[in-house]
Protein backbone atom coordinates (compact mmCIF):
# COMPACT_ATOMS: atom_id res chain seq x y z
CA UNK A 1 0.00 0.00 0.00
CA UNK A 2 0.68 3.84 -0.74
CA UNK A 3 1.43 6.61 2.06
CA UNK A 4 2.45 10.01 2.04
CA UNK A 5 5.44 10.60 4.23
CA UNK A 6 5.76 14.38 5.83
CA UNK A 7 9.39 15.38 7.02
CA UNK A 8 9.65 18.96 9.06
CA UNK A 9 12.47 20.58 9.95
CA UNK A 10 16.33 19.32 9.77
CA UNK A 11 14.30 16.12 9.05
CA UNK A 12 13.05 17.23 6.04
CA UNK A 13 16.33 19.08 5.07
CA UNK A 14 17.99 15.23 5.43
CA UNK A 15 15.17 13.60 3.99
CA UNK A 16 15.94 16.19 1.06
CA UNK A 17 12.07 16.20 0.76
CA UNK A 18 9.05 17.85 2.32
CA UNK A 19 6.95 14.76 1.77
CA UNK A 20 7.44 11.40 0.02
CA UNK A 21 5.08 8.87 -1.59
CA UNK A 22 6.31 5.35 -0.40
CA UNK A 23 5.34 1.27 -0.58
CA UNK A 24 5.25 -0.27 2.67
CA UNK A 25 3.69 -4.02 2.50
CA UNK A 26 0.48 -4.25 4.74
CA UNK A 27 -0.05 -4.72 8.01
CA UNK A 28 2.44 -1.65 8.55
CA UNK A 29 2.81 0.74 11.47
CA UNK A 30 4.40 3.92 11.59
CA UNK A 31 7.70 2.37 12.84
CA UNK A 32 6.94 0.25 9.50
CA UNK A 33 7.29 3.07 8.12
CA UNK A 34 9.92 4.56 9.74
CA UNK A 35 12.21 1.76 8.67
CA UNK A 36 11.61 2.13 4.79
CA UNK A 37 12.72 5.66 5.06
CA UNK A 38 15.50 5.61 7.10
CA UNK A 39 16.26 2.86 4.28
CA UNK A 40 16.35 5.10 1.77
CA UNK A 41 17.54 8.29 3.72
CA UNK A 42 20.01 6.77 6.32
CA UNK A 43 20.92 10.50 7.94
CA UNK A 44 17.37 10.12 9.71
CA UNK A 45 18.73 6.90 11.88
CA UNK A 46 20.11 9.68 14.67
CA UNK A 47 16.31 10.87 15.43
CA UNK A 48 15.26 7.57 15.94
CA UNK A 49 14.60 7.64 19.91
CA UNK A 50 13.89 11.56 19.42
CA UNK A 51 10.51 12.06 16.89
CA UNK A 52 7.14 11.92 17.51
CA UNK A 53 4.82 11.06 15.09
CA UNK A 54 1.69 11.55 13.35
CA UNK A 55 -0.87 9.91 11.52
CA UNK A 56 -3.21 12.37 9.10
CA UNK A 57 -2.60 15.31 11.51
CA UNK A 58 -3.18 13.53 15.07
CA UNK A 59 0.01 12.54 16.92
CA UNK A 60 0.45 9.01 16.96
CA UNK A 61 2.60 6.40 18.67
CA UNK A 62 5.09 4.54 16.33
CA UNK A 63 3.49 1.26 17.35
CA UNK A 64 0.24 2.57 15.41
CA UNK A 65 -1.00 0.37 11.93
CA UNK A 66 -1.13 2.81 8.76
CA UNK A 67 -3.28 2.23 5.98
CA UNK A 68 -3.30 2.88 2.20
CA UNK A 69 -3.15 6.66 2.22
CA UNK A 70 -2.45 7.70 5.13
CA UNK A 71 -0.06 10.85 5.93
CA UNK A 72 2.43 9.54 7.77
CA UNK A 73 4.93 13.04 9.71
CA UNK A 74 7.81 12.42 11.38
CA UNK A 75 8.92 15.38 13.80
CA UNK A 76 12.12 16.25 15.35
CA UNK A 77 12.36 18.02 18.49
CA UNK A 78 10.30 20.70 19.08
CA UNK A 79 11.28 24.57 19.31
CA UNK A 80 8.32 26.67 19.08
CA UNK A 81 7.07 29.39 21.18
CA UNK B 1 -8.11 32.97 19.15
CA UNK B 2 -6.01 29.74 18.14
CA UNK B 3 -3.97 30.18 14.68
CA UNK B 4 -0.34 30.05 12.74
CA UNK B 5 0.17 32.97 10.48
CA UNK B 6 2.94 34.49 8.45
CA UNK B 7 1.61 37.97 9.66
CA UNK B 8 3.33 40.21 12.00
CA UNK B 9 1.44 39.12 15.67
CA UNK B 10 -0.79 41.13 17.15
CA UNK B 11 -1.18 41.64 20.79
CA UNK B 12 -3.76 44.49 20.82
CA UNK B 13 -5.77 42.59 18.32
CA UNK B 14 -5.54 39.12 20.48
CA UNK B 15 -6.37 41.07 23.43
CA UNK B 16 -9.75 42.31 22.20
CA UNK B 17 -10.67 38.60 20.81
CA UNK B 18 -9.85 37.17 23.85
CA UNK B 19 -11.73 39.78 26.27
CA UNK B 20 -14.46 39.86 24.22
CA UNK B 21 -15.33 35.90 24.95
CA UNK B 22 -15.00 35.80 28.76
CA UNK B 23 -16.57 39.84 29.28
CA UNK B 24 -20.30 38.64 30.05
CA UNK B 25 -18.92 35.42 31.38
CA UNK B 26 -19.10 34.51 35.28
CA UNK B 27 -17.17 36.95 37.26
CA UNK B 28 -15.93 38.54 34.00
CA UNK B 29 -12.47 39.49 33.10
CA UNK B 30 -10.59 41.75 35.14
CA UNK B 31 -6.96 40.81 34.09
CA UNK B 32 -5.10 39.83 31.04
CA UNK B 33 -1.50 38.67 31.31
CA UNK B 34 0.41 38.27 27.90
CA UNK B 35 3.14 36.89 26.57
CA UNK B 36 5.35 37.95 23.57
CA UNK B 37 8.11 35.60 22.46
CA UNK B 38 11.05 37.80 20.35
CA UNK B 39 14.23 37.24 18.52
CA UNK B 40 16.72 38.55 20.12
CA UNK B 41 19.50 40.21 18.51
CA UNK B 42 22.00 37.67 19.99
CA UNK B 43 21.78 33.96 21.05
CA UNK B 44 24.91 32.01 22.79
CA UNK B 45 27.05 34.95 22.15
CA UNK B 46 26.38 34.76 18.22
CA UNK B 47 24.63 37.63 15.67
CA UNK B 48 21.62 36.63 14.83
CA UNK B 49 20.60 37.88 11.58
CA UNK B 50 16.99 36.56 11.36
CA UNK B 51 15.51 33.26 11.89
CA UNK B 52 13.01 30.86 9.93
CA UNK B 53 10.00 29.30 12.12
CA UNK B 54 8.46 26.94 10.29
CA UNK B 55 4.92 24.22 11.70
CA UNK B 56 3.03 21.77 10.96
CA UNK B 57 0.26 24.02 11.01
CA UNK B 58 -3.19 21.74 10.95
CA UNK B 59 -0.79 19.56 13.73
CA UNK B 60 -0.10 22.93 15.37
CA UNK B 61 -3.90 23.78 15.83
CA UNK B 62 -4.95 20.58 17.31
CA UNK B 63 -2.13 21.41 19.90
CA UNK B 64 -3.40 24.49 20.84
CA UNK B 65 -6.84 23.45 20.97
CA UNK B 66 -5.54 20.59 23.60
CA UNK B 67 -3.87 23.44 25.45
CA UNK B 68 -6.90 25.69 25.73
CA UNK B 69 -8.97 22.21 26.76
CA UNK B 70 -6.04 21.58 29.61
CA UNK B 71 -6.68 25.56 30.82
CA UNK B 72 -10.37 25.14 30.74
CA UNK B 73 -10.71 22.48 32.98
CA UNK B 74 -7.80 23.82 35.34
CA UNK B 75 -8.96 27.11 35.33
CA UNK B 76 -12.62 27.34 34.93
CA UNK B 77 -13.77 30.88 32.96
CA UNK B 78 -10.30 31.29 31.87
CA UNK B 79 -10.17 32.40 28.01
CA UNK B 80 -7.24 31.76 25.91
CA UNK B 81 -5.61 33.00 22.90
CA UNK B 82 -2.18 31.54 21.00
CA UNK B 83 -0.93 32.93 17.70
CA UNK B 84 2.00 31.41 15.97
CA UNK B 85 4.02 33.06 13.71
CA UNK B 86 5.83 31.23 10.87
CA UNK B 87 8.41 32.28 7.92
CA UNK B 88 10.94 34.54 8.76
CA UNK B 89 10.98 36.87 11.12
CA UNK B 90 13.83 40.09 12.13
CA UNK B 91 15.32 41.03 15.28
CA UNK B 92 12.57 42.51 17.89
CA UNK B 93 9.98 40.43 16.09
CA UNK B 94 7.34 38.17 17.84
CA UNK B 95 7.32 34.83 16.65
CA UNK B 96 4.27 34.07 19.30
CA UNK B 97 1.73 36.18 21.39
CA UNK B 98 -0.23 34.36 24.31
CA UNK B 99 -3.24 35.95 25.53
CA UNK B 100 -4.98 35.10 28.54
CA UNK B 101 -8.20 36.23 30.46
CA UNK B 102 -9.19 35.86 34.32
CA UNK B 103 -11.49 37.55 36.47
CA UNK B 104 -8.35 37.83 38.58
CA UNK B 105 -4.89 38.23 37.93
CA UNK B 106 -3.32 35.51 39.95
CA UNK B 107 -5.01 33.31 37.26
CA UNK B 108 -4.29 35.31 34.33
CA UNK B 109 -0.39 34.98 35.18
CA UNK B 110 -1.06 31.05 35.64
CA UNK B 111 -2.72 30.58 32.60
CA UNK B 112 -0.71 32.33 30.29
CA UNK B 113 2.59 30.37 31.83
CA UNK B 114 1.30 27.60 31.62
CA UNK B 115 0.37 28.07 27.88
CA UNK B 116 3.95 28.99 26.98
CA UNK B 117 5.59 26.40 28.77
CA UNK B 118 3.09 23.78 26.80
CA UNK B 119 3.64 25.46 23.85
CA UNK B 120 7.07 24.78 24.22
CA UNK B 121 7.05 20.99 25.42
CA UNK B 122 4.17 19.95 22.51
CA UNK B 123 3.49 22.79 19.77
CA UNK B 124 5.23 20.97 16.81
CA UNK B 125 6.89 24.32 15.54
CA UNK B 126 10.51 24.43 14.91
CA UNK B 127 12.95 27.26 14.68
CA UNK B 128 15.70 27.55 12.60
CA UNK B 129 18.84 30.49 13.67
CA UNK B 130 20.20 32.09 11.18
CA UNK B 131 23.83 33.68 12.36
CA UNK B 132 26.02 36.09 10.96
CA UNK B 133 28.65 33.37 10.53
CA UNK B 134 26.18 30.18 10.06
CA UNK B 135 22.84 28.65 11.11
CA UNK B 136 21.59 26.06 13.32
CA UNK B 137 18.05 24.23 13.80
CA UNK B 138 17.16 24.53 17.96
CA UNK B 139 15.48 21.08 18.65
CA UNK B 140 14.19 21.27 22.13
CA UNK B 141 11.64 18.83 23.46
CA UNK B 142 10.84 15.32 22.01
CA UNK B 143 6.68 16.34 21.80
CA UNK B 144 4.28 13.77 23.07
CA UNK B 145 0.77 15.72 24.11
CA UNK B 146 0.21 12.41 26.06
CA UNK B 147 2.94 13.21 28.62
CA UNK B 148 1.55 13.75 32.04
CA UNK B 149 4.41 13.81 33.70
CA UNK B 150 5.38 16.89 31.49
CA UNK B 151 1.89 18.73 31.47
CA UNK B 152 2.59 18.26 35.27
CA UNK B 153 5.93 20.25 35.16
CA UNK B 154 4.05 23.12 32.84
CA UNK B 155 1.19 23.25 36.00
CA UNK B 156 3.82 23.21 38.65
CA UNK B 157 6.44 26.14 36.74
CA UNK B 158 2.96 28.14 36.45
CA UNK B 159 1.59 27.69 39.89
CA UNK B 160 4.64 27.86 41.91
CA UNK C 1 7.67 54.17 29.90
CA UNK C 2 5.93 55.80 33.02
CA UNK C 3 3.20 57.59 32.95
CA UNK C 4 -0.46 58.71 33.70
CA UNK C 5 -3.08 59.39 31.31
CA UNK C 6 -6.39 60.02 30.46
CA UNK C 7 -6.11 58.26 27.03
CA UNK C 8 -7.09 54.75 26.41
CA UNK C 9 -4.10 52.36 27.00
CA UNK C 10 -2.36 50.51 24.31
CA UNK C 11 -0.18 47.37 25.08
CA UNK C 12 1.22 47.77 21.81
CA UNK C 13 2.93 50.64 21.54
CA UNK C 14 4.45 50.47 25.09
CA UNK C 15 5.44 46.79 24.18
CA UNK C 16 7.45 48.85 21.55
CA UNK C 17 8.79 50.96 23.76
CA UNK C 18 10.20 48.94 26.33
CA UNK C 19 11.38 46.15 23.29
CA UNK C 20 13.46 49.00 21.72
CA UNK C 21 15.05 49.97 24.76
CA UNK C 22 16.57 46.34 25.38
CA UNK C 23 16.90 45.29 22.07
CA UNK C 24 20.42 45.24 22.43
CA UNK C 25 21.83 45.34 25.92
CA UNK C 26 23.27 42.89 26.99
CA UNK C 27 21.38 39.04 25.97
CA UNK C 28 18.78 41.25 24.70
CA UNK C 29 14.94 41.02 24.48
CA UNK C 30 13.23 37.51 23.99
CA UNK C 31 10.81 37.96 25.91
CA UNK C 32 8.33 40.01 27.11
CA UNK C 33 5.71 39.48 29.56
CA UNK C 34 2.44 41.89 29.63
CA UNK C 35 -0.41 42.78 32.79
CA UNK C 36 -3.75 44.44 31.67
CA UNK C 37 -6.29 45.61 34.38
CA UNK C 38 -9.75 46.20 33.31
CA UNK C 39 -12.44 47.01 34.31
CA UNK C 40 -14.99 44.04 34.79
CA UNK C 41 -18.64 43.99 34.18
CA UNK C 42 -19.60 42.71 37.68
CA UNK C 43 -18.39 42.95 41.19
CA UNK C 44 -19.50 41.29 43.85
CA UNK C 45 -22.06 40.44 41.95
CA UNK C 46 -23.43 44.51 41.40
CA UNK C 47 -23.63 45.46 37.96
CA UNK C 48 -21.06 48.15 36.97
CA UNK C 49 -21.57 51.06 34.77
CA UNK C 50 -18.54 52.36 34.37
CA UNK C 51 -15.24 53.18 36.68
CA UNK C 52 -13.80 56.58 37.54
CA UNK C 53 -10.11 56.62 38.13
CA UNK C 54 -8.18 59.45 40.39
CA UNK C 55 -4.02 59.40 40.67
CA UNK C 56 -2.00 62.03 42.44
CA UNK C 57 0.31 62.15 39.08
CA UNK C 58 3.24 63.68 40.23
CA UNK C 59 3.43 61.19 42.74
CA UNK C 60 2.38 58.31 40.99
CA UNK C 61 5.10 59.12 38.31
CA UNK C 62 7.63 58.66 41.67
CA UNK C 63 6.18 55.63 42.70
CA UNK C 64 6.47 53.90 39.22
CA UNK C 65 9.85 55.09 39.05
CA UNK C 66 10.79 53.31 42.27
CA UNK C 67 9.42 50.24 41.49
CA UNK C 68 10.97 50.28 37.84
CA UNK C 69 14.42 50.90 40.04
CA UNK C 70 13.51 48.03 42.53
CA UNK C 71 13.04 45.80 39.35
CA UNK C 72 17.01 47.26 38.26
CA UNK C 73 18.11 46.03 41.16
CA UNK C 74 16.74 42.76 41.63
CA UNK C 75 16.33 41.99 37.53
CA UNK C 76 19.45 43.37 35.96
CA UNK C 77 19.01 44.10 32.46
CA UNK C 78 14.69 43.99 32.45
CA UNK C 79 13.00 46.70 31.52
CA UNK C 80 9.50 48.05 32.72
CA UNK C 81 7.22 50.22 31.20
CA UNK C 82 3.61 51.17 33.43
CA UNK C 83 0.77 53.18 32.49
CA UNK C 84 -2.07 54.12 34.12
CA UNK C 85 -4.94 55.71 32.88
CA UNK C 86 -7.35 57.87 35.03
CA UNK C 87 -10.64 59.33 34.16
CA UNK C 88 -13.83 57.73 33.60
CA UNK C 89 -13.57 54.13 32.26
CA UNK C 90 -15.92 51.72 30.49
CA UNK C 91 -16.19 48.02 31.33
CA UNK C 92 -13.80 46.14 29.51
CA UNK C 93 -11.29 49.33 28.74
CA UNK C 94 -7.99 48.80 30.74
CA UNK C 95 -6.65 51.26 33.39
CA UNK C 96 -3.39 49.72 33.51
CA UNK C 97 -0.85 48.18 31.52
CA UNK C 98 2.62 46.86 32.74
CA UNK C 99 4.80 45.31 30.22
CA UNK C 100 8.10 43.70 31.32
CA UNK C 101 10.92 42.92 29.08
CA UNK C 102 14.04 40.44 29.91
CA UNK C 103 15.99 38.11 27.80
CA UNK C 104 14.39 35.25 28.83
CA UNK C 105 10.67 34.25 29.66
CA UNK C 106 10.98 33.52 33.44
CA UNK C 107 12.35 37.04 35.01
CA UNK C 108 9.90 38.46 32.09
CA UNK C 109 6.74 36.92 34.19
CA UNK C 110 8.11 37.88 37.38
CA UNK C 111 9.42 41.73 36.62
CA UNK C 112 5.61 41.87 35.30
CA UNK C 113 3.92 40.17 38.50
CA UNK C 114 6.50 41.82 40.83
CA UNK C 115 5.25 45.12 39.20
CA UNK C 116 1.26 45.29 39.33
CA UNK C 117 1.80 43.72 43.07
CA UNK C 118 3.94 46.93 43.86
CA UNK C 119 1.59 49.31 41.88
CA UNK C 120 -1.65 47.69 44.26
CA UNK C 121 0.36 48.51 47.20
CA UNK C 122 2.00 51.84 46.92
CA UNK C 123 0.98 53.46 44.01
CA UNK C 124 -1.34 56.88 44.72
CA UNK C 125 -4.04 55.85 42.38
CA UNK C 126 -7.60 55.30 43.05
CA UNK C 127 -10.83 54.22 41.79
CA UNK C 128 -14.79 54.57 42.03
CA UNK C 129 -16.84 52.20 41.18
CA UNK C 130 -20.43 53.32 39.51
CA UNK C 131 -23.20 50.83 39.77
CA UNK C 132 -26.47 50.44 38.66
CA UNK C 133 -27.66 50.86 42.39
CA UNK C 134 -25.10 53.39 43.86
CA UNK C 135 -21.13 54.31 43.91
CA UNK C 136 -18.39 53.13 46.27
CA UNK C 137 -14.76 54.21 46.47
CA UNK C 138 -12.36 51.38 46.90
CA UNK C 139 -9.71 51.32 49.46
CA UNK C 140 -7.29 49.10 49.57
CA UNK C 141 -3.75 49.20 50.66
CA UNK C 142 -2.16 52.10 52.70
CA UNK C 143 0.50 53.37 50.97
CA UNK C 144 4.13 52.85 52.28
CA UNK C 145 6.92 53.28 49.76
CA UNK C 146 9.66 52.24 52.51
CA UNK C 147 7.74 49.41 54.06
CA UNK C 148 10.10 46.78 53.37
CA UNK C 149 7.34 43.63 54.73
CA UNK C 150 5.15 44.80 51.92
CA UNK C 151 8.04 44.93 49.30
CA UNK C 152 8.74 41.24 50.10
CA UNK C 153 5.48 39.95 49.91
CA UNK C 154 5.58 41.17 46.52
CA UNK C 155 8.52 39.59 45.77
CA UNK C 156 7.25 36.29 46.76
CA UNK C 157 4.53 36.51 44.99
CA UNK C 158 6.02 37.13 41.89
CA UNK C 159 8.87 34.88 42.50
CA UNK C 160 7.01 31.72 44.22
CA UNK D 1 2.87 79.85 58.19
CA UNK D 2 0.59 78.47 55.33
CA UNK D 3 0.18 75.43 54.03
CA UNK D 4 -1.96 73.92 50.98
CA UNK D 5 -3.42 70.74 51.50
CA UNK D 6 -4.35 68.43 49.24
CA UNK D 7 -7.23 65.48 49.32
CA UNK D 8 -7.84 62.50 47.14
CA UNK D 9 -10.61 60.69 46.26
CA UNK D 10 -12.67 59.62 49.71
CA UNK D 11 -11.05 62.22 51.76
CA UNK D 12 -11.57 65.07 48.94
CA UNK D 13 -15.44 64.09 48.70
CA UNK D 14 -15.19 64.30 52.62
CA UNK D 15 -13.48 67.47 52.99
CA UNK D 16 -15.55 69.06 49.99
CA UNK D 17 -12.69 70.49 48.46
CA UNK D 18 -9.20 69.30 46.25
CA UNK D 19 -7.24 71.60 48.08
CA UNK D 20 -7.62 74.31 51.09
CA UNK D 21 -5.26 76.69 52.46
CA UNK D 22 -4.21 76.54 55.75
CA UNK D 23 -2.73 78.20 58.72
CA UNK D 24 -0.53 76.40 61.17
CA UNK D 25 1.73 77.80 63.75
CA UNK D 26 5.04 77.10 63.38
CA UNK D 27 7.02 74.56 64.33
CA UNK D 28 4.46 72.19 62.37
CA UNK D 29 4.83 68.77 61.44
CA UNK D 30 2.15 66.98 59.06
CA UNK D 31 0.20 65.70 62.43
CA UNK D 32 -0.11 69.50 63.12
CA UNK D 33 -1.46 70.14 59.67
CA UNK D 34 -3.78 67.12 59.78
CA UNK D 35 -5.23 68.08 63.53
CA UNK D 36 -6.21 71.21 61.88
CA UNK D 37 -8.08 69.61 58.53
CA UNK D 38 -9.77 67.07 60.55
CA UNK D 39 -10.91 70.10 63.15
CA UNK D 40 -12.60 71.71 60.09
CA UNK D 41 -13.76 68.72 58.82
CA UNK D 42 -14.01 65.79 61.67
CA UNK D 43 -15.90 63.11 58.97
CA UNK D 44 -12.07 62.85 58.31
CA UNK D 45 -11.09 61.66 61.51
CA UNK D 46 -11.93 57.67 60.92
CA UNK D 47 -9.25 57.85 58.39
CA UNK D 48 -6.36 58.66 61.03
CA UNK D 49 -4.92 55.75 61.04
CA UNK D 50 -5.34 54.64 57.29
CA UNK D 51 -3.70 57.94 55.29
CA UNK D 52 -0.36 58.27 53.66
CA UNK D 53 0.83 61.96 53.41
CA UNK D 54 3.25 63.53 51.31
CA UNK D 55 4.75 66.61 51.44
CA UNK D 56 5.51 68.34 47.96
CA UNK D 57 4.91 65.35 46.10
CA UNK D 58 7.63 63.31 48.03
CA UNK D 59 5.76 60.61 50.29
CA UNK D 60 6.43 61.60 54.35
CA UNK D 61 6.15 60.41 57.26
CA UNK D 62 3.17 62.59 60.35
CA UNK D 63 6.13 63.37 62.48
CA UNK D 64 7.84 65.19 59.22
CA UNK D 65 7.86 68.88 59.68
CA UNK D 66 6.36 71.48 57.41
CA UNK D 67 7.65 74.63 56.32
CA UNK D 68 5.74 77.81 55.07
CA UNK D 69 4.41 77.25 51.40
CA UNK D 70 4.45 73.39 51.27
CA UNK D 71 1.65 71.47 49.78
CA UNK D 72 0.86 68.77 52.13
CA UNK D 73 -1.43 66.09 50.39
CA UNK D 74 -3.63 62.94 52.56
CA UNK D 75 -3.97 59.55 50.99
CA UNK D 76 -6.55 57.50 51.40
CA UNK D 77 -5.90 53.19 51.09
CA UNK D 78 -5.14 53.24 47.44
CA UNK D 79 -6.66 50.65 44.62
CA UNK D 80 -4.90 51.84 41.75
CA UNK D 81 -3.75 48.77 38.93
Amino acid sequence: MRVTVRFFARLRELAGAETVSIEVTAPATVSTVWQAVTQAAPDLVPFERAISCAINAEFSRMSHPVSEGDDVAFLPPVSGG
Amino acid sequence: MLSVTRDPLSVEALTAQVEASVRHRGDGCGAVASFLGLVRATHQGRVVKYLEYEAFDALALQVFSQIQAEVEERWPGAALGIVHRVGRLAVGEASIVIVAATAHRAEAFQVCRYAIERVKQIAPVWKHEFFGDGEAWVEGAVADPADEAARMRALEIACA
